[in-house]
């Protein structure tokens, strides 16, 4: 029967606040690269630790590569993951390839994970005839099926009921995978976060929710986003299983992570973690935070950097030398400034991807505009250049 | 016709009837065919319209959602994008704003701006629409001009019980996401002969339902009974009337529509929607093109008011058989 | 600096999920009028206490005989408050008439508390010219300036953000007033609803919310609207002082309702009232919940009906008799009846409330569509009878 | 020219500076103005729209919200309906989808469905669109005409720093809703002469920006550039254009254009998003019925293409002056 489940009464008035519920962060590792007192390390054997290790030493590299790459203006748009390396990483290592990853925009870093190419990256951020995505989105909005990563959507929070609604799909269709699906403590203020938490806990979707708080969302500092316990507290007002991570300690992502999916899968119900850290560079390449924070904060949480953290845990491990470092990061910037090069000189994308995709098969009004706008170009040629393939 | 169809056993169905009998054969046919929506479960819908499909394919594949649009939207998009086939239902579409965003930014450009690596074409969405049911401001409009602005999307209408069943058996498994709205002022009048077997109305291509020489009427849903009065009302004064149900609206069948008036030389076109912004400016705005040197007489809107729905005041609002009987008297008379 | 407010860190990987905030239901009165134990009554004097309960009466007499007079095919739709009376009395009671009611549609109790006369109910109801809604929403959406009631919208949910922005104004233009917005826990499921609860956090506005939990939304139980502890659960995670109460109990929601003002005020803030109660009836007239809900579960809520319980504690209290009761009733009734036989009389409003308050001043293009309107109806009169003022 | 402004103190803004320029001038004169939206606060908004407000002003009336457009609306309605005047802010029109419920049922509806009781006419929504900032899908949509369906609303869009800044003002203190959309291509390109005082363009009225005899030519927004472009290019081979700058979209002025039209004889509508629904449509189906026996040529609508907004193929999708001083011709010599 219904609201018998609200069984306790009391008869003493008193409002509750933020105050009756404390989400504790988990942390396991500290600065030096040992772990806290008590703490248990997640089983990350060697292997995967050192590729994980190198896959964000990449995405730093990559990062820092294209934001000067902007400022020469070879591209019109880059955006970072930098200060939240260690929150990707140990979320995406915990599940497999065949769960469908549903992303907002700063997670390239589950995308090399899954053995996305220099290349492939080049090749949307220049938007030619390689990118898969047909060169139709901004920088960044990376796509990749045969990898199960969710084409990037700029309308925040959209894939957060996306991402219920695809998990259900994969129960329904009996698929031993889940979906993993990330945002910003910024979207989680969209109506459509709401939507897709409720439904996802009501409708037993196995979904793992990785709330990527990292203080910002673009100028607005998270005190004017929220004014509870962040995103962790909403989770239990949702009745979903939650946990909150110190987003710069890979540990703790991992092990969390981890659980997660395991709770996500065998008990097909959705799971949410919240992953504290800091977004340490500009929102994206057309931001400039100094407008809106100061730099004694970004030096503060400098000293944070889930990197360097990481590196000193593996070392500590006596998996890691400080030497394959430098070296690692000289023959990433090589690799990527070769791609960028290669990229950059690719041609466009033909005409006629103007007007395919809109429908699976284009009708007869968009095949008319296509013609027209052929005959157009055809007269004024030197006006439309965009090194399209075939001379179309 | 479709071919084979006239073989089928029928019955007497309404519309409503119909519309449920589409969603039991494309679900009996196919495992992925899902519904979704507000009240859609056990209670079968505000409007019976997903009666006993619970029952008949589990809660797993007929269920009800936490009263959210948006969420409803989102939750069938992944869904589609999945693989599953989802058939999503908004009680009103008078509620389908909230899912304004997920259904032009996200179900509209999916396909698209994934450069065909994903898309969510298995979306249907399913909307009872338009007045007559002394609904107000928020149980009847017409929005169906908001999606026909929204490359990606296919919008399509019924006018009948035979069209609701042929066109949403199309509707759920073509390719695109479709929006799908059914005029509820005659889910039960309607009724007529229906086939209870599988048959497909193809999307894209309007209706020729009668004949003429004078003028062209072309209208949609509910509005073609107010459409088919006005012709007859207009044969007793000796007016020739072609009447076209366009049946789809995005996209539209403007082949016919402009054969049809390279013909009759006069274009009339109506719909509940109001007057500034609605479909019947499309319309107009490409049948002048098409056919200007064949037009006798400009082309008439006869519609909404520009004003929201409202409740006493709907008769006067609603593009009745008598304003479209004027109409056409007036275009014959220019 | 940002998130160091999530200081608590811990070393031990556990997921919390509900069990870890548990909001008990605040409950005073009992089934036979009397306190339970420990408990402390409001300072509900004799005055009052029978205004509300001669209210509540009034309520259920409308009720009643309005769902006869749709089934007379008298109005086209209605909707009862049947069961949530002490939710609604002892919510509006608590507030002061220069705050703004937002409501759902529920709550016709709040505008008789007011002052909304018999006759005023009735015209909207029959959508006549005296209606001050000018005749253009269906049954049951009220307004009223003078009263401070927001004029009831269908589209649900959309009334929190608005209370939010409301109770922003009031506090800005520096009155001594609040926001009181109503909405059910269905309507919680909206996007507007995290909107609205979100930003009057944030932004301090003074408004109560009060969730009337009935445990259905048309058909759909409670179990499949939410997984969480209800709808006061979330307001935790908003950083929103939360009281849950028992809404059958008039004392317990009074008390409880007070408070909340007092605080929302005093503190620049908003409050979470979730009201514990049940829809003894239809939904509306549009609906038989024989479909699904069963008779034995209304007969069980029907027990606690929070009319009789208020009885009760008033014979206990020496301020009522059981006869009263009968001849306010008849009385009520035959004021009712007779104020619906004036008002579906009524002439309906003129032709030209079409297309008035489209704008404060019609433009140029509605005054045509008025004009051509006009001449048509003047060729076919028998076609368009309104029974509008003046012969329009 | 407005009365007046003549003798005001002018300087040299570009439109995003003036658009700054209306806001603190409507600001400093009403206590009641209150301007909202995401990183609007500290920051000024992304493009810089409310620098130095919220130093100006303080935090209770220029403040950053959380990041839901729904609830930016809904908020600003309830503050409207209050007695306060916000000023809304929309970080790209592209995101304001989440928020359409708000705006067509409650925002478009307030007044008419309480009778007058209540009212939310002191809202305005800003909100920069259109192409030509490489923005691909989600940094470039031109959604005026989902707006102009929805009686209620009135829509304007500016085309200079001049425009802004009086159709701004005259927006804040209009008694109704207004959705005002800031063509951010030229954000910074426009730049010109703007009186530094308070003066008004009223809502509803286009200009004539060019007289001319043998095309009118009509537009609104950045689109503007376009068509001038493309009416000097014209001129070269001895065609006349008249140039209409239409600036409130609703109403809009359909007296002027008539009128324009009656004497040309030909018209050419042209707007960034798609064709299919767009508000060209509207225009030509209400000119081609005022003024039917003065055309001489079908009404021509020269677009964006019915795709999403593209990024690489920006230029293919563009209605530049290319594209419409070719329509110009075409229709010259139909
Ligand atoms: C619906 C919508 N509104 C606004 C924007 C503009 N926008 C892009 S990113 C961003 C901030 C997002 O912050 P957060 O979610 O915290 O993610 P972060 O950038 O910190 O990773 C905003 C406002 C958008 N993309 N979509
Ligand atoms: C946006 C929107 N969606 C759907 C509806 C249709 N509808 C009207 S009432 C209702 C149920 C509301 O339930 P709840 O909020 O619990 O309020 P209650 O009726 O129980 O008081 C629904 C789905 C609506 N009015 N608005
Ligand atoms: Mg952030
Ligand atoms: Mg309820």
């Amino acid at each position: 029967m219904a609201i018998d489940n609200h069984a306790e009464v009391t008869s003493s008035l008193a409002f509750l606040d933020s105050a009756a519920l404390r989400i504790p962060t988990l942390s396991l590792l500290q600065a030096d690269g040992s772990l806290t007192t008590g703490a248990k390390a997640p089983p990350l054997h060697q292997k995967l630790a050192e590729k994980l290790y190198r896959d964000m030493l990449y995405i730093r590299c990559l990062d820092e590569r294209m934001v000067g790459a902007q400022r020469q203006g070879r591209l019109s748009f880059y955006l970072t993951c930098t200060g939240e390396e260690a929150a990707v990483a140990g979320t995406i290592a915990a599940f497999q390839p065949e769960d469908m990853v549903m992303a907002q925009y700063r997670e390239q870093l589950a995308l090399r994970f899954r053995g996305f190419s220099t290349a492939e990256f080049m090749n949307q951020l220049f938007s030619n005839a390689q990118d898969v995505g047909k060169g139709r989105q901004m920088p960044v909005h990376y796509g990749s099926r045969k990898l199960n990563f969710m084409t990037i959507s700029s309308p925040l929070a959209t894939q957060i009921p996306q991402a219920a609604g695809y998990a259900y799909g994969q129960k329904l269709s009996g698929q031993d995978a889940c979906t993993l699906c990330y945002f910003g403590e910024g979207a989680a203020s969209e109506g459509d976060f709401h939507a897709g938490l409720n439904m996802a806990a009501v409708l037993n979707c196995p979904v793992v929710f990785v709330a990527r708080n990292n203080g910002y969302a673009i100028s607005t500092p998270a005190s004017e986003q929220y004014a509870g316990d962040g995103i962790a507290a909403r989770g239990i007002g949702y009745g979903i299983k939650t946990i909150r991570v110190d987003g710069n300690d890979i540990l703790a992502v991992y092990a969390a992570a981890l659980e997660a999916r395991k709770i996500a899968l065998n008990n097909s119900c959705p799971v949410l973690i919240e992953t504290m850290s800091y977004r340490l560079g500009a929102h994206s390449t057309s931001d400039d935070p100094s407008g809106y924070r100061s730099a004694e904060e970004e030096q503060q949480w400098r000293q944070k950097d889930p990197i360097t953290r990481m590196k000193n845990w593996l070392i500590k491990q006596q998996w890691w030398q400080e030497e394959v470092d430098q070296e690692l990061q000289k023959s990433f910037r090589s690799e990527i400034l070769q791609e960028l090069k290669a990229a950059e000189k690719r041609p466009k994308p033909a005409l006629d991807t103007l007007i395919s995709d809109v429908y699976k098969t284009p009708p007869a009004h968009l095949l008319r505009q296509l013609t027209d706008l052929e005959s157009h170009v055809a007269k004024y040629p030197e006006s439309y250049q965009m090194h399209g393939e075939g001379g179309r | 016709m479709i071919e084979g169809v006239q073989e089928m056993k029928t019955s007497r169905m309404n519309l409503l009837q119909a519309v449920n009998s589409a969603l039991d054969t494309a679900m009996s046919g196919d495992q992925r065919v899902v519904c979704l929506g507000e009240d859609i479960g056990k209670f079968g819908g505000v409007f019976r319209a997903t009666s006993h499909l619970q029952e008949k394919y589990g809660k797993q594949r007929c269920f009800n959602t936490p009263l959210t649009e948006q969420g409803i939207l989102g939750f069938a998009i992944g869904l589609a994008a999945q693989g599953s086939v989802p058939v999503a239902e908004i009680q009103f579409a008078d509620y389908i704003f909230p899912a304004f965003d997920q259904i032009v930014n996200e179900a509209a450009k999916y396909r698209y701006r994934s450069g065909d690596e994903f898309n969510c074409g298995g979306l249907t969405v399913r909307a009872p629409y338009g007045g007559g049911i002394d609904g107000g401001l928020y149980h009847s409009q017409s929005p169906e001009a908001y999606f026909c602005h929204t490359p990606g999307l296919k919008v399509v209408i019924p006018s009948s019980a035979y069209q609701a069943k042929g066109l949403l058996l199309a509707a759920i498994r073509d390719p695109d996401p479709v929006i799908f709205f059914e005029p509820k002022a005659i889910y039960r009048a309607s009724v007529g002969e229906v086939p209870e077997g599988d048959y497909e109305i193809p999307l894209g291509v309007a209706e020729v339902v009668l004949e003429g020489s004078d003028i062209t009427l072309v209208g949609w849903g509910a509005q073609m009974v107010q459409i088919n009065k006005a012709a007859e009302m207009a044969a007793t004064v000796g007016i020739s009337c072609e009447v076209i149900d366009l049946r789809s609206l995005l996209p539209w069948d403007q082949q016919t529509v402009a054969d049809s008036v390279t013909k009759t030389g006069r274009l009339l076109v109506s719909h509940e929607a109001p007057l500034t912004g609605g479909f019947a400016g499309e319309i107009a705005a490409t049948i002048q093109e098409q056919c200007f040197l064949s037009l006798e007489a400009p082309i008439s809107r006869v519609t909404g008011v520009d004003t929201p729905f409202p409740l006493v005041q709907e008769a006067y609002y609603l593009p009745d058989h008598l304003k479209i009987y004027e109409a056409i008297v007036a275009s014959l008379a220019y």
